[in-house]
C-alpha cells in the first residue's frame, strides 16, 4: 500500500538540524562568556546520547539508521548539557543523558511516544538527586576575569580536582541564586541588584547568553520550525506573573525584565517547550502550554525548594498536555462556534 | 472586477507541472477494439444491465439502467456487439473485479438517433429524469449524479451557481484545456444549469495560473445574454475542491454534515458544465470525456476519450517510455494506485498519469509522529490530523470520530507535509472503511437479535397455541369417548324403544355426521394448504420480497432449463 | 470508655438499619450489565457458547456464571471488548466452544434439497424460507453463519460458504510501516 | 412486619453486636497499652531533651520543670513556645529553649537549644525542617554532625562578627552551594543566646518546684 | 482440612499470578511511602501481614453471621479494630519502630488489599483457607515492600537494613550493611519519585518474566494436546 501523495522536502532530520544550529549562538556565547569547559559537557552528552540511543534502539529492536539521523538524541543531549553548569562533574551529565534518553525516551516508547521532555527529565533527575553539585556554576569571565582553560575544565570534570583557591575563584552563585538568597537575608531587590553579579539587564554575562539564545530563537522562528505561540505564550506568562509579584511588592520581588533575560527562561521558551513530542499541539492549546509553563516558572522560582523552576513547570504542563489537547479541540471546516449545526 | 476573495485555512503550494500537458491540443482517441464499460462509475446504486451477450449496440444506446434516485445509466460508448457481461478488474484502489458490459466494437460508430432537448419547456423533473437516464455525473473527480445535485430541494431556488475551474491537483490539465477550448459550450451548460436551479448569479472561479484559461471564459461570458463574473482566484491546493471554492469566493463554509445548498450554493465542475451542454443540446449521453496523460510519457497531452477505453491505449498514444513504475487514476495528492495499466477510463478518469523513478522517488521511510502539527497547519477541513492518526493507528476509532475523521477530503495536504513522511490519508481511509464496516456489523447483529427474538416469541406463542390446541382435542376425545358410551350403554337397556325414532333420527344423525366429514376434510386440506403455503412470509420487508422473488423466478428458469434438454432430447431421435 | 462504645454501638445500629432498610426499598430492578454484554455478542445465535443464544450467554456472564472466552464468533477482540466492559483480564478463546471462522453464509444446494423443513426449524433468525417439499432458500443477507442448519439437514444440501471480498464491502488496508525488526 | 422493616432491624443489630464486640476489644487493648504508651513518649522526650543537655548535668525531673513563654522575636517564634530548666543540687544548670530560624531555604527551621548556666552551648539540634534534601538538609544531626560545632560556643566565643558562616567571614562551616540553611541557623541560635542573656536572671531565681 | 494442592495454589496467586504490589496494584500508599529502606518496608509488610491473617480469619469465621448488605461496614470495622489494636501494641512495645512507620500503621485500615481479600476471598471461604490466602498474600506484599526497600537504600544511600537498631535496640547498630561505602547518594531514589520510579521498574520485570514464562508454557504445550 503507498499512500500516493508526494511528500514534500522537509524531515524529521532538517528540523532537528536546525535547531542544532540555533543553538550555536549560544554555545558560542556560552564559550566566550564562562570559558570553554562547555564544550566538554557538550561532547561527553553528546556521545553518550547516542551510544544510549542505539543501545536503546537494539534493544527494542528497531533499526538504527533512521532513528540515530534523526538527530533528536543529539537535540536532547545539547539542551541538557547547556541546562547543567558548564563545570559539572562528568558522571553527573553522563546520569543526566541516560535519565533523558532511556527512562524519559525509550522506556516511553521512543521518539514521539515521551510524555515528557527528555532533557528537562534528565535535569529534574539531576536537581532533585545531587542538588549541591547541580548549584556550582562558573562566574562569568567579566567578574572572576579568569576562566579555565579547557585543559583545566577537562581535568575538572572528569574527576581530577583543582585547587581550592582556583575552583573558588572561578565559581560562583547564578544570579538566581544570589536573588534569593539576598531576599532571604532580608535584602530589598534594589539592595540585592547591586551586588557586582548583576547587570543592567539580568545577570552580568548571563544577559548575553540569554540574548544569544534569543537570536537562535528568532532563527527557529523565521525558519517556521517553531510557532510564535509557544515561545511567546511562555514569555508572557514569566512577564505577567513577576510582574504581578514585583508590582505587589518591588522590595521582595524581582523585576520581570530581570527574569525575562535569565537565559533559562530564553533556552525555555524557544528551544524546550517549543519541544512538538511533549507539548500541546493545537493553537490555543500551546498558548496554554506556553502561559502556564511561564507562570509555573516564576511560581517555583520564588516558592520552591529549588533555585529555578523552569524544567519542573515544563515537566508539569508536560502531564497537562492530554488535558489541554482535548479540551482546546479547535473548531473545524463548517462547525459553528457552539457546536455542530443540526443536521438538515 | 474588484470582487473581494477569502483565503480557506491551510492548503499547500506543491510544484504544479501542468505546462507539460495543456500546451497541446485535445485529440480524440481513437476507438478502442474492445470496450469495458463498468456498471458502478458513480457513487449510488450501479446500473443495472439491459443488454444480453450477443446483442449489438449502437454509439450512445442505453446498456444499463440507472436504479433509483441516486444512479445514473450507461451507454454504449461506441457501437458494436455485446460480448460478456461479467466482473472485471475496475480502476479502483482494490483491484477487485465488479460487473461490466464488455463490447466489441466494430469500428463503424454508429449513433442511436439523437434528440436535442427543449429544456426550457420542460418540466424540471422529467428533465432531471432524463438527465439521469443520459448517465450525467459530475466529472470533477466525485462522480455524483448530476441529476440529483441539479434539484435546488424544497425551495426549488438556488440564488448561486459556481462553476469550478479550479483545477489544483498538480499534473492535471484536462478542465483547463477544456476551458480554453470549449469555453461556449461549458457556458451554455452553466445556462441549463441555472435553468434548473433558478440561480440569480453565477461564478466561475478559475486559478490564476490558468491565464488562458480565464481569458476564454470570459470572452465566452461575455457572448451570453446573462451576467456570469470569471473569477481569478490563487492558485492554492486543494483550492479546487468544491468547498474551499466556495469560501474563497464567497467567505462562507458549508456548515458540517450540511450541503452547499443548505446555504443557497450548488457547485458544477467546467467538465460537467460541459457534458450537460452536450447531453441537453446534442442528445449525447456521457459516453466520453477528457483525460490527461502525462507524467513519464513522451508526449503528455489531452485525449477526449470514449468511456471504457483501456488506459494503457491512451498511454501508447501519448508514447510509452521505459521505466515506469505505475499508473495513477488522478493527481499525485488524491490519484489511487491502479491495479493494472489495462483497467477502462470511467467516467471518473480525469487524468492518467504515469509514474518513474525519478518523477515519484520512493518515499523515505516513514518515521514515529513528532506531533510538530504541520499537518494541522494545512488541513483544509481545519482538523487536527496527528490525533486522527493516533487513533486510526490505534484503532480507536470512536474517538477518531470524535475529532470529525468523516469531515477529512483526503486532499493529502498532510501527507504531503509530514516531515516524518507519515502516509496520513492511508490511515484515514483504513479508519473510516473500517468503521463503515463495524456499522455493517453492528446493523447486521441488530438485525440478526431481532429476529432472533421474534422468532423465540413466536415460537412461544407457536406453543401456547399448540397446547391450547391439544387440551381443545383432549377434551373433544374425552367428550366423544363420553358419548360413545352413552351410546354403548344407551342401545342396550332401550333398544325397541328407540327402534323408531331412530329411522327419523338417523336421517337427521346421518347427515349430520357427513356434514361432519366433509367439514373434517375441508380443514385438513385447508390445514395442507397452510402447511405447504411458505413459511416465514409473514413478517418480510419489501427488499426481502424482492430477494425471495429474484430466487423464485431464478428457480422457474432452471426448472424450465432443466425441462427443456429433456424436450428436445424427445424431439431428436 | 463507655461514652466510647456507647456512640460506637448506637452508630452501628443507626447504619445498620439503615442499610438494611435500603438495600430492599432502593433495590435495581433489571440488568443493565446483561444489555451491555449482549450489545458486545456477535448475535449470531449460534449456542457454541453453550447457551440457547446470545441474550442467554450474556445474562451467564452478568451473573458471573459463565467466562466471557467462550463466543467464537466474536473472536479474540469480542473478548477484549467483555474484558474491558467487565474490567477483567483478556484470555484465549476457550478451544471446547470451537475456534473462529471467516465470516460464511449457508447456501443451499437445491438439487438435492427434498424440503423437508427441519432446517428452517434450526434456523435461529429465520434466515430460511421455503415449505414443505419445496426446495429452501437462504436469505443471505440474514444468515449470520451459525451453522446450526448444518445437522439436521438429512440429506447433506447445506454447506457454508466463505463471505469474499466484493467492491462495497472492500476494506482500506492498515498502512504497512515497517520500522521494527519482525523478530 | 413489612419486609423492609424485618431486614432493617435483622442488618441493625448484627451491626450493633459487631460494634459492641470491635469496640470492647479496643478497649480492653487500650487499657493495657496505656500506661506504656505514656511511658514510651517520656523516655521519648527526655531522650531528646537529653542530647542537647547531658543528663549528667541535672538532677531534676526536667519534663516536669517545662514552662510556656510567651513568642518572641529573639526567639524567632510567633506563638507561645515551651522551655525546660534544669538544676543541679537544687541550683540553676541551664535551660533548653525551643527556638525557630524563620529565614531557611524553605521556611521554619525548628531548632532545640540547650544552654548551660555560664551560658555556653550544650547542644542544638533541628527538629522540623523543609529544607532541600541532599542540599541543606545537612543540618539535620540524621545528616551530618554540622550541629555539634555549636556545641561549646557562647555569645564570647567566638566574638560578635565570629557568629556568621566562614563565607561571610565568621566562624561557622557550611557546605558550598548552600549558605542560606545555616546562616539561617547560625542566627537563630546567636539570637537564642541573647535571649538567655536577657532571662538568665529570672530563671536562676525561681525556686525550685517543691517535690 | 486444607490440601497441600490448595496452599501451594493460593502461595502462588498471593506471591506471583495475584501479586497485590505487582498485579492488583493495591495497597499502593504504603508501598511506596514507606519503603525507603529495607527495614521500614519489612516492618510494614510483616505488620500489614498480621493484620491480614487476623482480618481475613474473623471475617471468614463470621461470614455467615453477616447478611450481604453489611458486610463492607462489618468487615472495615474488623479490620478497623484489628489495626488499632496493633497500632496500640507497636506503640506501647516497640515504640521506635513506631515513630517511623507513624501514620502508616493506622493506615493500613484504609489499606485496599485488606479489605479486597476479606471481601473477595475470606467472605466465600472457609477460615483456614482465609488465613492461608490472607497470609500468602500478605508475604507478597512484604517480598515486594522488601525489594522495593532493598532497590531504593542500595541505590540512594548504598546501605542495606540501616535502621535495624530501632526494631533490634541499639545494639543492632552494627547490623547495618554498608554494601557501597564512601556511596554519594542517589538522592532519587529515597525520595518519593524514586519509589514510583522502582516500582515501576519492578512490575516491568515482573511483566517480563511472566510474558516469557506464558510463551515458553505456550511452546510445548501444543505436541501433548495432539498426542
Amino acid at each position: 500500500m503507498t499512500d500516493t501523495s508526494a511528500p514534500g522536502r522537509d524531515s524529521v532530520t532538517r528540523i532537528m538540524a536546525w535547531v542544532l544550529g540555533a543553538l550555536v549562538p549560544g554555545i558560542a556565547a556560552h564559550v566566550w562568556l564562562f570559558g570553554p569547559a562547555i564544550l566538554i559537557t557538550l561532547a561527553l552528552a553528546t556521545v553518550t546520547a547516542v551510544a544510549a540511543e542505539a543501545a536503546m534502539l537494539r534493544a527494542r529492536g528497531y533499526p538504527l539508521r533512521p532513528f540515530l539521523f534523526d538527530l533528536s538524541a543529539v537535540v536532547t543531549a545539547w539542551l541538557l548539557a547547556l541546562s547543567l553548569p558548564p563545570l559539572a562533574p562528568w558522571w553527573l551529565i553522563v546520569t543526566g543523558v541516560l535519565a533523558a534518553i532511556v527512562v524519559a525516551k525509550h522506556l516511553y516508547g521512543g521518539l514521539g511516544q515521551n510524555i515528557f521532555n527528555p532533557a528537562m527529565v534528565g535535569y529534574a533527575v539531576l536537581i532533585v538527586s545531587f542538588p549541591a553539585q547541580m548549584t556550582q556554576w562558573a562566574g562569568p569571565l567579566e567578574l572572576t576575569g579568569t576562566s579555565l582553560t579547557l585543559n583545566e575544565s577537562a581535568t575538572l570534570i572528569f574527576g581530577g580536582e583543582l585547587p581550592r583557591a582556583r575552583l573558588d575563584a572561578v565559581t560562583m552563585a547564578t544570579p538566581l541564586d544570589t536573588l534569593r538568597t539576598g531576599l532571604l537575608q532580608q535584602l530589598t531587590v534594589d539592595e540585592t541588584l547591586r551586588q557586582p553579579i548583576f547587570g543592567t539587564l539580568g545577570g552580568v554575562g548571563f544577559e548575553w547568553l540569554a540574548v544569544a539564545f534569543w537570536v537562535g530563537g528568532l532563527i527557529l522562528w523565521a525558519r517556521r520550525i517553531i510557532g510564535w505561540q509557544v515561545p511567546m505564550a511562555f514569555l508572557a506568562g514569566i512577564v505577567l506573573a513577576a510582574g504581578l509579584l514585583h508590582f505587589a511588592d518591588a522590595g521582595r520581588y524581582g523585576s520581570p525584565l530581570f527574569h525575562f533575560f535569565a537565559p533559562s527562561v530564553a533556552l525555555a521558551a524557544f528551544f524546550i517547550a517549543t519541544d512538538p513530542v511533549s507539548g500541546a499541539t493545537t493553537p490555543r492549546g500551546k498558548l496554554i502550554f506556553g502561559f502556564g509553563a511561564g507562570v509555573l516558572t516564576i511560581v517555583i522560582r520564588t516558592w520552591g525548594g529549588f533555585p529555578d523552576g523552569v524544567a519542573f513547570a515544563i515537566l508539569l504542563m508536560n502531564l497537562a498536555v492530554p488535558l489541554i489537547d482535548q479540551t482546546t479541540q479547535p473548531r473545524i471546516y463548517g462547525e459553528t462556534r457552539t457546536g455542530r449545526e443540526p443536521r438538515a | 472586477m474588484a470582487r473581494e476573495l477569502f483565503r480557506f485555512k491551510g492548503g499547500v503550494h506543491p510544484p504544479d507541472h501542468k505546462a507539460e500537458s495543456n500546451a497541446r491540443p485535445i485529440h480524440a482517441a481513437p476507438i478502442p477494439r474492445q470496450l469495458v464499460i463498468p456498471v458502478r462509475q458513480h457513487i449510488g446504486n450501479p446500473a443495472k444491465p439491459v443488454v444480453d451477450v450477443g446483442d449489438t449496440v449502437r454509439t450512445g444506446q442505453l446498456i444499463a439502467a440507472a436504479d433509483g434516485t441516486i444512479s445514473a445509466a450507461v451507454h454504449a460508448s461506441s457501437s458494436g456487439t455485446v460480448v460478456a457481461v461479467e466482473p472485471r478488474v475496475l480502476p479502483h484502489a482494490s483491484g477487485l473485479p465488479d460487473l461490466c458490459i464488455v463490447i466489441d466494437t466494430d469500428g463503424r460508430d454508429e449513433w442511436v438517433e439523437r434528440t436535442p432537448l427543449d429544456y426550457r419547456a420542460m418540466p424540471a423533473a422529467d428533465l432531471r429524469m432524463k438527465l439521469r437516464d443520459m448517465g450525467l455525473a459530475g466529472l470533477g473527480g466525485a462522480v455524483f449524479p448530476s441529476a440529483v445535485k441539479l434539484d435546488a430541494g424544497p425551495a426549488q431556488i438556488c440564488p448561486l451557481l459556481i462553476l469550478n475551474g479550479g483545477e489544483c491537483e498538480p499534473w492535471i490539465t484536462c478542465d483547463d484545456v477544456l476551458m480554453r477550448h470549449h469555453a461556449d459550450d461549458i457556458m451554455r451548460g452553466a445556462a441549463i444549469m441555472r435553468h434548473l436551479l433558478g440561480s440569480t448569479e453565477v461564478l466561475v472561479g478559475i486559478e490564476d495560473n490558468k491565464p488562458e484559461a480565464l481569458a476564454a471564459m470570459r470572452e465566452a461570458a461575455a457572448r451570453l445574454e446573462f451576467a456570469v463574473e470569471v473569477v481569478a482566484v490563487p492558485s492554492v491546493y486543494p483550492g479546487g475542491g468544491a468547498k474551499q471554492m466556495i469560501e474563497t469566493l464567497t467567505g462562507r463554509q458549508v456548515p458540517s454534515g450540511k450541503l452547499s445548498t443548505d446555504i443557497g450554493i450548488q457547485v458544477f465542475n467546467v467538465g460537467t458544465a460541459h457534458a450537460l451542454a452536450r447531453a441537453v443540446l446534442h442528445g449525447e449521453p456521457m459516453i466520453e470525456r477528457l483525460v490527461t496523460v502525462t507524467g513519464h510519457v513522451l508526449r503528455p497531452q489531452n485525449f477526449r476519450v470514449r468511456i471504457g477505453t483501456p488506459m494503457q491505449t491512451l498511454i501508447d498514444l501519448a508514447g510509452d517510455r521505459e521505466g515506469a513504475t505505475g499508473v495513477l487514476m488522478g493527481g499525485p495528492m488524491m490519484g489511487l494506485v491502479m491495479p493494472n495499466s489495462h483497467v477502462p477510463v470511467v467516467k471518473a478518469t480525469n487524468c492518467i498519469l504515469v509514474q518513474s523513478r525519478e518523477l515519484f522517488p520512493a518515499p523515505p521511510a516513514a518515521l514515529p509522529c513528532i506531533r510538530c502539527t504541520r499537518c494541522a497547519d494545512v488541513c483544509p477541513a481545519e482538523l487536527q490530523p496527528q490525533e486522527l492518526f493516533r487513533f486510526a493507528k490505534a484503532g480507536d476509532f470512536g474517538r477518531a470520530q470524535e475529532y470529525h475523521l468523516f469531515d477529512c477530503i483526503e486532499c493529502g495536504c498532510c501527507t504531503y507535509v509530514c516531515p516524518s513522511h507519515i502516509p496520513l490519508v492511508a490511515y484515514y481511509r483504513y479508519g473510516k472503511s473500517e468503521i463503515w464496516a463495524r456499522e455493517r456489523e453492528k446493523r447486521a447483529a441488530d438485525l440478526a437479535r431481532e429476529r432472533h427474538e421474534f422468532r423465540q416469541f413466536r415460537l412461544e406463542r407457536e406453543k401456547v397455541e399448540k397446547a391450547a390446541k391439544l387440551a381443545a382435542k383432549a377434551a373433544a376425545a374425552r367428550a366423544q369417548a363420553a358419548q360413545d358410551q352413552a351410546r354403548r350403554v344407551a342401545p342396550a337397556t332401550d333398544a325397541p324403544a328407540t327402534a323408531t325414532p331412530d329411522a327419523a333420527a338417523g336421517g337427521t344423525g346421518e347427515a349430520d355426521a357427513k356434514k361432519a366429514i366433509i367439514a373434517a376434510a375441508l380443514a385438513r386440506a385447508q390445514a395442507k394448504k397452510a402447511q405447504s403455503a411458505p413459511k416465514n412470509t409473514g413478517q418480510l420487508s419489501p427488499e426481502q420480497q424482492r430477494a425471495i422473488d429474484e430466487i423464485e423466478a431464478r428457480r422457474a428458469k432452471i426448472r424450465e432449463l432443466a425441462r427443456k434438454p429433456l424436450e428436445s432430447e424427445t424431439e431428436n431421435p | 470508655m463507655l461514652t466510647a462504645i456507647g456512640v460506637m454501638v448506637l452508630l452501628a445500629g443507626v447504619i445498620g438499619v439503615a442499610l438494611g432498610w435500603s438495600a430492599v426499598r432502593l433495590k435495581v430492578e433489571g440488568n443493565p450489565l446483561a444489555e451491555k454484554i449482549d450489545a458486545i455478542l456477535p448475535q449470531t445465535q449460534c449456542g457454541q457458547c453453550g447457551f440457547p443464544g446470545c441474550k442467554p450467554y450474556a445474562e451467564a456472564i452478568a451473573r458471573g456464571e459463565a467466562d466471557i472466552n467462550q463466543c467464537p464468533p466474536g473472536g479474540e477482540d469480542g473478548v477484549k471488548q467483555l474484558a474491558e466492559l467487565l474490567g477483567v483480564e483478556p484470555k484465549p478463546l476457550d478451544g471446547e466452544h470451537g475456534v473462529p471462522k471467516p465470516k460464511s453464509v449457508a447456501f443451499i444446494d437445491e438439487q438435492t434439497c427434498i424440503g423437508c423443513t427441519l432446517c428452517i426449524q434450526a434456523c435461529p433468525v429465520d434466515a430460511i424460507v421455503g415449505a414443505a417439499k419445496q426446495m429452501h432458500t437462504i436469505i443471505a443477507s440474514e444468515c449470520t453463519g451459525c451453522e446450526l442448519c448444518l445437522p439436521p439437514c438429512p440429506v447433506d444440501c447445506i454447506a457454508m460458504i466463505e463471505i469474499r471480498e466484493d467492491l462495497p464491502h472492500w476494506k482500506w488496508r492498515y498502512p504497512q510501516i515497517q520500522l521494527k525488526r519482525v523478530a | 412486619m413489612k419486609p423492609a422493616l424485618r431486614n432493617a432491624v435483622r442488618t441493625g443489630a448484627v451491626l450493633l453486636v459487631f460494634a459492641l464486640a470491635g469496640t470492647a476489644l479496643l478497649a480492653l487493648t487500650h487499657e493495657r497499652t496505656d500506661p506504656i504508651i505514656a511511658q514510651s513518649r517520656q523516655a521519648e522526650k527526655i531522650a531528646l531533651l537529653n542530647q542537647v543537655f547531658p543528663a549528667a548535668r541535672y538532677d531534676n525531673d526536667l519534663l516536669a520543670s517545662q514552662q510556656r513563654v510567651p513568642a518572641s522575636d529573639l526567639l524567632g517564634t510567633r506563638q507561645p513556645s515551651a522551655l525546660w530548666i534544669a538544676r543541679q543540687g537544687g541550683r540553676f544548670a541551664g535551660v533548653v529553649l525551643e527556638a525557630v530560624a524563620p529565614d531557611g531555604y524553605s521556611g521554619n527551621i525548628a531548632l532545640l537549644i540547650g544552654i548551660d548556666a555560664d551560658g555556653t552551648i550544650t547542644g542544638v539540634r533541628v527538629t522540623a525542617h523543609r529544607e532541600t534534601p541532599g542540599l541543606g538538609d545537612y543540618i539535620d544531626r540524621a545528616k551530618s554532625a554540622w550541629a555539634d560545632q555549636f556545641t561549646g560556643a557562647s555569645l564570647l566565643a567566638p566574638a560578635d562578627r565570629g557568629w556568621n558562616v566562614k563565607k561571610d567571614g565568621g566562624h561557622f562551616d557550611a557546605r558550598a552551594g548552600a549558605t542560606i540553611t545555616p546562616r539561617a541557623v547560625v542566627k537563630a541560635v546567636k539570637r537564642a543566646l541573647d535571649y538567655y542573656a536577657r532571662h538568665r536572671a529570672a530563671w536562676a531565681g525561681q525556686e525550685p518546684p517543691t517535690p | 482440612m486444607i490440601s497441600l494442592h490448595e496452599i501451594q495454589t493460593l502461595f502462588r496467586n498471593g506471591l506471583d499470578k495475584q501479586n497485590a504490589g505487582l498485579v492488583q496494584l493495591l495497597g499502593l500508599c504504603p508501598l511506596l511511602a514507606i519503603s525507603n529502606t529495607v527495614v521500614n518496608a519489612l516492618s510494614l509488610g510483616l505488620a500489614t501481614t498480621l493484620v491480614m491473617v487476623a482480618a481475613s480469619g474473623a471475617v471468614s469465621g463470621v461470614r455467615n453471621f453477616v447478611p450481604h448488605e453489611i458486610r463492607i461496614p462489618v468487615f472495615v470495622l474488623i479490620i478497623a479494630a484489628l489495626v488499632t489494636v496493633i497500632d496500640l501494641a507497636m506503640n506501647a512495645w516497640v515504640h521506635p519502630l513506631y515513630l517511623v512507620l507513624g501514620i502508616f500503621i493506622p493506615l493500613i485500615t484504609t489499606n485496599c488489599i485488606v479489605l479486597a481479600r476479606a471481601d473477595a476471598f475470606a467472605s466465600k471461604n472457609r477460615p483456614l483457607h482465609s488465613a492461608v490466602d490472607a497470609f500468602a498474600m500478605g508475604l507478597g506484599l512484604t517480598s515486594v515492600l522488601v525489594v522495593l526497600g532493598a532497590v531504593r537504600e542500595l541505590a540512594g544511600q548504598g546501605t542495606l537494613f540501616s535502621g535495624v537498631d530501632l526494631v533490634f535496640g541499639a545494639a543492632a547498630k552494627d547490623w547495618v550493611l554498608h554494601v557501597l561505602p564512601h556511596y554519594q547518594g542517589f538522592l532519587l531514589a529515597v525520595l518519593p519519585p524514586g519509589a514510583f520510579i522502582a516500582l515501576g521498574l519492578l512490575i516491568a520485570a515482573h511483566n517480563w518474566r511472566s510474558a516469557r514464562a506464558t510463551k515458553r508454557a505456550q511452546l510445548p504445550m501444543a505436541p501433548p494436546a495432539s498426542a
